[in-house]
């Protein structure tokens, strides 16, 4: 726990941080970034949040089994998606062509278009949820354990 | 369906095996039933004789691990000495030898291959 | 246009990196130290790795709002990533197990802290 | 005697890779390319992805990526099992 | 069915997977549920191993080329050089991927009451499934970095999953060694790839094959990629680690172990014969391995004798016997260059020593399960403090003698038959090999029985009163491995036909692995 003034900054800041978070993992396909560097952004910001406050607050606010039902589930949409293409072979992109994100962009550069890549944008939030739910998992339950508090089952 | 596994020089059969087997066992069986009859159990001639002195405890009286092959290990003390060097269960110590088999094992490619 | 370099000083660092790491994870008995040579000869492998697929000028393989020109190669980025990520994995268990190895004996030594031997 | 064969071992083992890295094409001027360049030509078409990185992660190797995201996931659940508490609590409720 | 078979190599990967991010989430709700997950995720794994299997036999090396519009359009029309990642599965893979099922699908069982009084099951169950795909996806696939990331899955669920019983300091000593040892030996793998990559361009394993030409970068990526993986292995000098991790990991988890470490061999050979196999400088490589194998068979089991801890004591046994694999293969490396020899003692070889894998992987699983069944009860490993154990545990005392029996090769069970065909054909190449390891098994049977007898002889000890025959699920576990002795005992001459024989012209003809990925090229 710091001071009132490190807590008040860290309270504005995390809003920010999570948007740029989620502005990398939702612009994967077309900029810069994607699912593992924005989790590892929002990560980031939660550990600001650790270190600003104790580990006990955020205990509150992240619940362990909350965490581990996210990250699961993150982690079936990513393999559910891949399953979707088994039809032809796994792994296929088959919204290419379709309505949902299915737009193929010009060829050569040019500007991006957010309904474009097939199944990668959605591939992107499926780890984005992963990266987040798994790392502020580890770092939680590292907090907590040089607390004197061990994990529950 | 065969059974014979052929090996070069000879070949391997666990059938012919099995029966040959089974007649020594017949014939141990044969054996044993023409040994004395006296014997009996629970009786003073199943119990443990150890000079006349008092029989220890179950727990006194098994050979523990420590005391099997003493003769085994005597006589090869320098080798043993020898092999527990290395084992020192230092985790620096397994990545040394990683790197050096690793350099050797280079050396002998580069080598072999400056040879050919 | 980047002037050709003569020596190839990303993949001498490379190798450098990945001596140096060495050194530590072989001459330095504390456990912290040891896993941060292993978090440097990622970062040399890594290093390697993606100046790999550099080309002399290239942009970023991405073509949103790219000026025209070669691109640099894009799997080796992709590779990059994947063992970023596996390494930040296994610091992560490794750092548990040494806190639970303190925890037990009181030490980061690891000679002190040696249970099993022989 | 440790640090002698130590340092012998580490400067041959060094000097194989410096030596070797040399060997490689000069840095910047790759002599084989073909894979990648495929990629670099057919990433938009194939998957309408822009970011051809996006598009190797997701598409052309994205057995690595699930791999990946696999990875993290073992090590989230390793660390949890190892900080776990090794005896239940009282089931009160 | 046949779209079963045709999808069959990812969903081998894949299933278990699948389970695995699964097992938290039922895990929570009813403990019931989550065993029935994972039993019939690993028996389904099991059926469509063997249906794959079968289907090689008949139909040859398969295929699948993920993302692709066509699961063997390897290659995109048009175009010389294969892109995505591609699972190719052939005698070989096939082979290990048989393996691992049996023992996967045991050691799960086994687990289910194993550690039924510890906290952590779920992530215990989990993490043990995530072994399951990192192993079958190193054993099947067929690209270089892919086979880096599935060794990283197996290796880092297996240091989690050493390290299980938090409450000992050992555990968690041995869970840190492990994961050291692989994250070095995988980054020196990623290494080479990236050599291999910078010179060619590529990341197939049968593409690279094609166009390798062993220059100085070559030769330098093929001593790290060997000695990497011979580390993870657990290679006599680089086998410190291997008693320290398996002594004290769960003994479902050592069992599994094993094989993780069959299959990094799986990985050595992989690229010895496969992917230099055209200009590999056989006979050097050959005698390199075979060397390090006879002093991982020597050193090995003189260390077990020295041993008082039943699961060390098993641990030295295990790199031991893999000596006897490294000698059988390595005498068929040397020999590659050299049709004739190849025919008359090579293959069979090579033959031997795969079929030792096999057999191997039967037996000492089992004795590590029966360790662990010593245990269960017991609360120890320390064989000074067993004795008489025979009398409360009559089940393990059998599958113990049986396990025995088999690793130092007594006949007629399945460790001769492949020790016989290693001596037999090693003989002609080196005579030295084949006393070494009539010797070495002569200490082994030698150094089991001296722990049979301080385990399970002698009167029942007063401490071990309350000792009772472990549940019946770790019994059905051991006796699943026991079967398949026995069957591998009764009929070995149809083993090797099936399985071994294709599994090592695999390894000595790479035509066809190559052919099957790179054979649409003009």
């Amino acid at each position: 726990m710091l001071t009132k003034i490190v807590r008040t900054v860290a309270n504005q800041l995390i809003l920010f941080i999570v948007i740029f978070g989620l502005y990398v993992i939702v612009h994967g396909h077309i900029t810069p970034g994607g699912g593992f560097q924005g989790g590892a952004v929002v990560v980031s910001g939660i550990v600001m949040l650790l270190v600003a406050f104790s580990s006990q607050e955020l205990k509150k606010l992240l619940r362990e089994r909350v965490l581990s039902i996210v990250e699961s589930s993150g982690a079936v949409i990513f393999i559910g998606l891949a399953f979707a293409g088994i039809g032809t072979v796994f792994f296929y992109n088959l919204l290419v062509g379709t309505p949902i994100f299915g737009r193929v962009p010009a060829i050569g550069p040019g500007p991006g278009d957010i309904w474009t890549g097939g199944v990668i944008p959605l591939m992107n939030f499926a780890v984005g949820l992963k990266v987040i739910a798994g790392l502020s998992a580890v770092v939680l339950a590292l907090a907590l354990f040089s607390g004197g508090e061990e994990v529950e089952e | 369906m065969t059974f014979i596994l052929g090996s070069g020089y000879a070949f391997w059969n666990p059938l012919i095996w099995i029966i040959v087997f089974m007649l020594v066992m017949v014939l141990v069986y044969f054996f044993r039933r023409r040994g004395q009859k006296a014997y009996k159990k629970g009786t003073d001639q199943a119990r443990i004789f150890l000079c006349g002195e008092e029989v220890p405890e179950a727990g006194e009286r098994h050979i523990r691990v420590g005391n099997i092959y003493w003769g085994f290990f005597e006589t090869l003390k320098e080798y043993y000495n020898l092999i527990l060097r290395p084992h020192t269960g230092v985790i620096n110590d397994y990545i040394l030898w990683f790197v050096a088999v690793t350099a050797i094992s280079v050396l002998i490619l580069l080598i072999a291959g400056l040879a050919k | 246009m980047m002037e050709y370099i003569p020596l190839d000083f990303p993949f001498l660092a490379a190798a450098l990196l990945v001596g140096i790491s060495f050194y530590i994870i072989i001459f330095k008995k504390n456990l912290i130290k040891l896993i941060m040579g292993i978090a440097m000869l990622a970062a040399g492998v890594n290093l390697f790795l993606v100046s790999l697929g550099y080309r002399a000028g290239g942009t970023a393989p991405i073509y949103t709002d790219v000026p025209e020109g070669p691109m640099v190669m894009s799997v080796p980025q992709a590779l990059t990533l994947t063992s970023i990520v596996i390494n930040v994995a296994v610091l992560a268990l490794m750092l548990t197990m040494v806190i639970r190895i303190y925890r037990h004996t009181g030490s980061l030594d690891s000679e002190k802290s040696r249970r099993l031997k022989g | 005697m440790r640090r002698v064969t130590g340092w012998i071992v580490l400067i041959v083992l060094v000097a194989f890779l410096v030596w070797g890295v040399t060997l490689i094409h000069p840095f910047g001027y790759p002599d084989a390319s073909d894979m990648d360049d495929y990629i670099i030509e057919n990433s938009q078409e194939e998957t309408g992805s822009n970011n051809v990185v996006a598009a190797v992660l997701f598409d052309y190797r994205a057995l690595d990526t699930l791999g990946e995201a696999t990875i993290l996931f073992t090590a989230v659940m390793g660390v949890l099992l190892l900080l776990r508490a090794s005896k239940r609590k009282k089931e009160t409720s | 069915m046949a779209a079963l078979i045709t999808h069959s190599p990812i969903l081998i990967i894949v299933i278990p997977l699948l389970a695995a991010f699964l097992t938290p989430l039922i895990g929570m709700t009813s403990r019931k549920a989550r065993n029935v997950l994972v039993v019939v995720s690993l028996v389904f794994v099991a059926f469509l191993v063997f249906a794959l299997a079968r289907d090689i036999s008949i139909n040859g090396i398969h295929v699948y080329t993920l993302g692709a519009t066509s699961p063997d359009l390897s290659i995109p029309t048009g175009f010389m050089v294969p892109v995505r990642i591609i699972l190719e599965v052939d005698g070989m893979s096939v082979f290990f991927g048989i393996i691992w099922a049996i023992v996967s699908l045991a050691a799960a069982i086994y687990s289910l009451s194993h550690i039924a009084s510890e906290t952590g099951q779920n992530r215990f169950f989990t993490l043990l499934l995530l072994m399951v795909t990192g192993g079958f996806g190193m054993m099947f696939t067929g690209d270089l970095f892919n086979l880096f990331v599935f060794l990283e899955i197996a290796s880092i669920a297996g240091a989690a999953l050493i390290a299980f019983r938090t409450k000992f300091a050992d555990t968690q000593e041995g869970g840190f060694k492990y994961i050291v040892v692989s994250a070095i030996a995988s980054l020196m793998v990623l290494f080479a790839i990236g050599l291999l990559y910078a010179q060619y361009n590529s990341l197939n394993i049968a593409y690279l094959a094609q166009v390798i030409q062993y220059t100085t970068l070559d030769k330098i990526a093929l001593g790290l990629f060997l000695i990497a993986f011979a580390m993870k292995t657990g290679m006599v000098p680089l086998h410190l680690w291997f008693p320290d991790a398996y002594s004290v990991a769960p003994a479902s988890i050592t069992g599994m172990l094993v094989i993780t470490s069959h299959a990094c061999m799986y990985a050595a050979f992989r690229i010895c014969f496969t992917l230099y196999g055209g200009v590999i400088n056989a006979p050097v490589v050959g005698w390199i391995i075979i060397i390090f194998g006879l002093l991982t068979m020597f050193v090995g089991v003189t260390m077990a004798v020295f041993q008082k801890d039943v699961m060390r004591f098993m641990s030295y046994h295990a790199i031991s016997q893999l000596g006897y694999m490294w000698v059988g293969v390595g005498v068929g490396l040397a020999v590659l260059g050299n049709p004739g020899l190849l025919a008359t003692y090579g293959r069979d070889a090579m033959s031997g020593g795969i079929f030792h894998i096999l057999n191997h992987a039967l037996y000492k699983p089992l004795l590590f399960f029966t360790g662990g069944a010593l245990f269960h009860y017991t609360g120890t490993r320390d064989l000074t403090k067993m004795g008489g154990l025979a009398h409360k545990m009559k089940w393990t005392t059998i599958l113990y003698i049986i396990g025995t029996l088999s690793i130092s090769g007594i006949p007629p069970l399945n460790g001769f038959s492949s020790k016989i065909l290693i001596y037999e054909s090693v003989y002609q190449f080196n005579p030295i090999l084949t006393i070494t390891g009539i010797i070495v098994s002569i200490l082994t049977l030698a150094s089991f029985t001296k722990a049979f007898h301080s385990a399970f002889m002698g009167a029942e000890l007063p401490e071990y009163k309350e000792v009772k025959e472990v549940p019946r699920s770790m019994i059905i576990g051991m006796v699943i491995l026991a079967a398949g002795i026995v069957f591998v005992t009764l009929f070995p001459s149809l083993i090797v036909d099936w399985i071994i024989h294709p599994a090592a012209d695999a390894l000595i003809d790479p035509g066809p692995y190559i052919s099957a990925v790179t054979g649409a090229i003009p």
